[in-house]
């Protein structure tokens, strides 16, 4: 069949303006019409306009992101699902993502960091994974911005509201405050599942005549719009009243989702699965038909309905949280409905799958869509936006010179240790449940997360980090900085980095200086993760983050996994025998650019050193083996704040009172050497014995044995810093408490 | 005065509460029983010479921070005490 | 013996009390469903923490009419032991197998932290492989794990013993810094008149394995298999 | 019939949140504020035949489930609609 479809009552005139008003340009509404030989219905008109939007179908990002490695021996499945996934021993595999939700967390803090997390998570199970953590990468405006309070309430609320009531434990994650942030927040949600490799789920259609099914929360007008025009489009006064519905999430119902669908799986009844996300119930019926090569039609009668009168065109681009699809082998639908019951939900069959290779949507009888599947999932234009590098040597950001009177480095370091992007996050972290599911080794508050894989010894690591601000002097370096950083601290806790997801937060990629920001950082991802061999098995794109024309800082979010084959063999940050020589492990010498000092106090120097990652693989790979080797006690990669308080970090062992006893010689009196953030630099603790060994394992790279662990509570620095390490970690842990408290 | 201020989640948001409540009052064997909706119940004393004067004040209460503008609607009744 | 370990929709620490108590402990763990009525024979029935029907309304308020709740109750009143962890005291309380109720945390936002609890009765099927006095390091993390209960309840849990742990500082005192939620007399658990049901805020079951922090809540359990013997 | 449902926390039991609301109205400058509680709003749709059986079958949903006899009052109203 394939009677033109039918407008109906109510349907505006179709024409390049209400394209335009849908966010097509003329170009693409002329596409459309090329493509259907006619013009669209209003109902499929709003279709093409969410597949087609930045946020679906990647237009200006597609053509760039192909040059990351994707591959790897140990990758499975991967490219065309909805995650990719790491073979990590034992039969298990981890699928991870990250994927952002800045602009509704900024419309609703509170509901949109909650349906965040919610949305990835979906990803993961879909895959047939089990969740086991969670990790949160956010960023707001300058602390004492008016709206950052609220909007840092809101987010950690709705982050902790959804993952705890989920049973998905948060367990690491990064804060940061920034005034590039104050009009428009980062919250970018990552979470890993493991699968039995053999359980790994896909999203490919098969078998003509199978029933499609849909299970989940009802569908009401949720943020209709929401992924094409607020992701797709710049946030000014003119989108806010375009608001559309809130989405509210409903932890509650994901959970029975979770358990229904993994065990539904189980029963080897489901041919594909798909979480309704971004577009819907549009995006996961095409793209499943679409990996497919088949066709599929849906009967949009049968879609369950929150509120009475729906529309087709709304109930195809709702947003409502909490919903799946599911191709089922036909004749097993009563098999997975049990299931559903079982959990309280309802799989209600509302289409099936067809091989004439069209998407068609029928309401009361009629045809109201019929496009080529690959259309709307995969044949969205793809642009190749024109790039330019801004003069300046790609500096954005403009730093404050050096202040006339730097402060003593005691002074400094008491400064910047109580700076809310350098002190404790744990006001955030503590809100966030850790434990559950019974696998946390090591939870926040260290360099990396550590897992333990449950009947086995292996175990898994992981840390999510950005670096905005050396993105913004250069966003190449900064984007292979920060890979280098996420590397360092699964490193530091002992894991061999096995894998990368990412998450590309730029600005308007229709301005050529943004463009040229997002390329360079996709090929300083590119070069870091071939130069770790950590395939990027997953990310996702987010553009448009601006505010009456003003863009974010550059900002890649880099997620890094990590696998032990001896979780026993995990390293924390502290220090923990006094005696215990104290070392640092340096790739190069270390510059103020780009670092909370120079933000403090200013500095000359604002061009980043340039990289060598293969000294950078060499400090991860000795790393890996000191672990594995049992020779060090102790590793905290040097970052916000530099080596003086990656010092201080070290000496805050919960479990024992430490300090230690340093002497960096005349030439590391310099701001450079105490609070230079980059390149790499890692502090060690290890048992004097094994000092030499140590060298060895790291040649070429320059390894300084600069002091002591001391049980005198006291952290020394030569003659020009000798404080109480008490003291200090009370500076470190009250500073964002104390600064929300006085009002 | 004292003002009592009603907070419901607006109409067409998703009220997962008050479904859960709903389902738990049939499961319980409530006959007849509809939509149920969860919303706050806020109760403010206020010392204002006038009503007037109380109802402008917990306006801007509502607005700025007893009600979500978001998700929720509210009303609110001023009775002198 | 035979435990039994109720899985409500939305409990999530079920699954961690099983593999405490069978793979950590090995004891004999069964899941139980709460829409069935049956306890398939436990002599110790774990109701577990979570966010049972997503805590909405109040935490425990519906999970309290699954239909296995009314097979809990009539074991409770036969003798049976019944341990309530975080949402499992909760439903607990709202069953009105123990006393007082869980309310917002007095700071209003959830708490996942180690804290250390004092063990104020040690002669109970609960305790009782602790010392009295004995401090043991256990992991929280709720919302909603404020205790209160009227005065005059109160005084006379206090008097029969009821009241089994109190968050306390490393020194073993009650202080206001040392209780997380703002508790009434720092209470973290509490048992019936009868002492066969026991409610508590704590996770022992997320502190029985050095490698994730610790294993004080060993203690409890310890407790209750060293009555049945 | 439309009833609703108001759950109040019973006087001399704590209110963290309506003290938080208290607190926060105060810092924003509002004049006058005084004690503050926080409770609950329901609103339950219930088709019975007559408002005296909507409060009847009201009365046990509070009793069994929409309030906590420990810690809360509450009150309803029927409005037929
Ligand atoms: N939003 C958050 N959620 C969970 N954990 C967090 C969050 N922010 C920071 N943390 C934790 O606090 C510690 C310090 O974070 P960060 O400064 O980013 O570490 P690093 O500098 O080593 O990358 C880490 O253990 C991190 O996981
Ligand atoms: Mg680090």
């Amino acid at each position: 069949m394939s009677a033109a479809p039918v407008a109906l009552p109510g349907d505006p005139t179709i024409d390049a303006v209400q394209a335009r008003a849908h966010g097509l340009t003329d170009g693409e509404y002329a596409t459309i019409e090329h493509i259907l030989d006619r013009a669209p219905t209003f109902t499929e008109l709003g279709v093409f306009s969410v597949m087609w939007s930045e946020h679906c179908s990647y237009k200006s990002s597609r053509k760039h992101l192909r040059m990351l490695p994707m591959k790897g021996p140990k990758v499975v499945g991967g490219p065309g699902e909805n995650a990719g996934a790491i073979d990590v021993g034992d039969g298990w595999v981890a699928v991870f993502k990250i994927e952002s939700h800045n602009h509704p967390s900024y419309v609703e803090p509170y509901q949109g960091a909650a349906t965040g997390v919610g949305g990835i998570l979906r990803d993961i199970f879909t895959m047939g994974a089990r969740p086991i953590a969670n990790m949160d990468s956010l960023k707001f405006g300058s602390f004492d911005h008016p709206r950052t309070r609220f909007l840092l309430g809101g987010v950690v609320g709705g982050i902790g509201g959804y993952g705890n009531c989920v049973g998905v434990p948060t367990v690491a994650g990064e804060v940061m405050f920034d005034a590039g942030y104050n009009g428009n927040i980062l919250v970018n949600a990552f979470a890993l599942g493991l699968a039995r490799r053999e359980d790994l789920q896909s999203a490919r259609a098969q078998g003509a005549g199978n029933p499609v099914l849909y299970v989940g929360s009802a569908t009401g007008r949720d943020g209709i719009h929401g992924a094409s025009l607020l992701a797709s489009a710049e946030f000014d006064a003119e989108s806010e009243s375009k608001r559309p519905t809130v989405q509210v999430g409903d932890p509650f119902t994901e959970k029975l989702l979770i358990e229904a669908c993994l065990e539904a799986i189980k029963t080897g009844a489901i041919v594909a699965i798909q979480d309704m996300g971004a577009a819907g119930l549009s995006s996961s019926s095409s793209e499943m038909a679409g990996r497919g090569g088949l066709g599929i039609e849906l009967d949009l009668g049968r879609v369950p309905l929150r509120e009475a009168n729906l529309t087709p065109y709304e109930i195809l681009l709702s947003e409502s949280q909490e919903r799946m699809l599911i191709v089922a082998a036909r004749g097993r639908e009563a098999e997975l409905a049990a299931v559903f019951e079982k959990w309280d939900l309802h799989a209600v069959v509302i289409g099936r799958i067809t091989d004439d290779g069209r998407w068609r949507a029928l309401w009361k009888g009629q045809v109201v869509a019929d496009v080529p599947v690959g259309a709307i999932s995969d044949d969205a234009p793809v642009y190749d936006r024109p790039m330019q590098a801004p003069s300046a040597n790609g500096a954005t950001a403009v730093h404050p010179v050096a202040s006339v009177d730097a402060p003593s480095p005691a002074a400094a370091l008491r400064a910047i240790i109580a700076s809310p992007n350098v002190a404790s996050k744990r006001m955030v972290f503590r809100q966030y449940d850790s434990l559950v599911q019974g696998n946390t080794v090591m939870g926040p508050g260290s360099d990396a997360a550590v897992l333990r894989i449950k009947d086995s010894r292996r175990g898994l690591a992981l840390k999510v980090d950005s670096n905005p601000r050396a993105c913004a002097l250069d966003p190449y370096l900064g984007a292979i900085a920060t890979v280098c950083e996420a590397a360092r601290n699964v490193a530091c806790a002992g894991a061999r980095p096995a894998g990368i997801t990412n998450c590309l937060n730029y600005g308007n990629p229709e301005r050529p200086e943004i463009m040229w920001q997002l390329v360079r950082g996709i090929e300083g991802l590119r070069d870091a993760a071939i130069a770790f061999d950590t395939p990027v098995i997953s990310g996702n794109v987010s553009l448009y983050n601006e505010t009456e024309g003003r863009a974010i800082p550059p900002t890649p979010t880099i997620a890094m996994v990590g696998t032990l084959d001896d979780v026993a063999r995990h390293l924390k940050q502290y220090f923990k025998f006094a005696g215990d020589a104290i070392l640092i492990v340096r790739t190069a010498p270390s510059s103020l650019a780009a670092s909370e000092y120079a933000d403090l106090f200013g500095a000359h120097d604002q061009k980043l050193a340039p990289i060598d990652l293969a000294r950078e693989r060499k400090l991860i790979d000795g790393l890996v083996e000191c672990a594995d080797r049992r020779l060090i006690r102790s590793a905290h990669d040097v970052s916000e704040g530099g080596l003086a308080v990656a010092l201080a970090e070290s000496c805050f062992n919960p479990g024992i009172l430490l300090g230690a006893e340093v002497s960096l010689g005349d030439s590391g009196h310099s701001a450079e050497v105490l609070f230079g953030e980059g390149p790499s630099t890692v502090v060690i603790s290890a048992p004097i014995e094994n000092v030499q060994v140590l060298h060895k394992i790291f040649v070429p790279l320059e390894v300084v044995a600069i002091g002591r662990v001391t049980t005198a509570g006291r952290l020394k620095i030569d003659t020009i810093i000798d404080e109480d390490v008490a003291t200090l970690q009370c500076l470190y842990e009250e500073a964002i408490p104390g600064r929300l408290n006085q009002s | 005065m004292r003002v009592k201020v009603f907070v419901t989640p607006r109409q067409g948001i998703l009220d997962p509460q008050g479904r859960a409540v709903e389902g738990s009052l049939k499961s319980l064997g409530f006959k007849g029983v509809g939509s149920v909706r969860v919303g706050r119940y806020i109760v403010v004393d206020i010392d204002t010479p006038s009503k007037a004067e109380a109802a402008t004040a917990v306006k801007q209460m509502c607005d700025q921070l007893l009600a979500n503008p978001n998700i929720e609607d509210y009303r609110f009744e001023v009775d002198a005490e | 013996m035979k435990w039994g370990v109720v899985r409500f929709p939305g409990s999530l620490d079920d699954g961690d009390a099983l593999h405490a108590l069978r793979e950590v402990m090995g004891q004999d763990a069964a899941m139980l469903w709460h829409k069935d009525e049956s306890l398939a024979g436990a002599d110790c029935v774990v109701l577990p923490g979570g966010f049972s029907y997503g805590d909405y309304l109040r935490c425990g308020a519906i999970a309290r009419f699954s239909p296995i709740m009314k097979s809990v109750a009539q074991f409770a009143a036969d003798g049976g032991l019944v341990i309530g962890i975080c949402n499992g005291f909760q439903i607990l309380c709202e069953a009105h197998l123990l006393p007082g109720a869980l309310m917002r945390n007095r700071s209003l936002s959830f708490i996942c932290d180690f804290i250390n609890v004092r063990v104020d009765n040690a002669q109970t099927p609960f305790t009782r492989a602790a010392r009295a006095g004995e401090i043991l390091r256990l992991p929280i993390k709720h919302g909603e794990g404020c205790y209160v209960a009227p005065p005059e309840d109160l005084a006379q849990m206090e008097e029969r013993g009821q009241v089994l742990l109190r968050y306390v500082n490393d020194a073993g005192a009650e202080t206001d810094d040392a209780n997380p939620n703002g508790s009434m007399r720092s209470i973290a658990g509490v048992a019936n008149d009868r002492f066969n049901v026991f409610g508590l805020m704590p996770h022992p079951e997320h502190a029985v394995e050095k490698m994730l922090g610790g294993a004080d809540g060993l203690k409890i359990f310890e407790s209750i298999i060293e009555g049945a013997r």
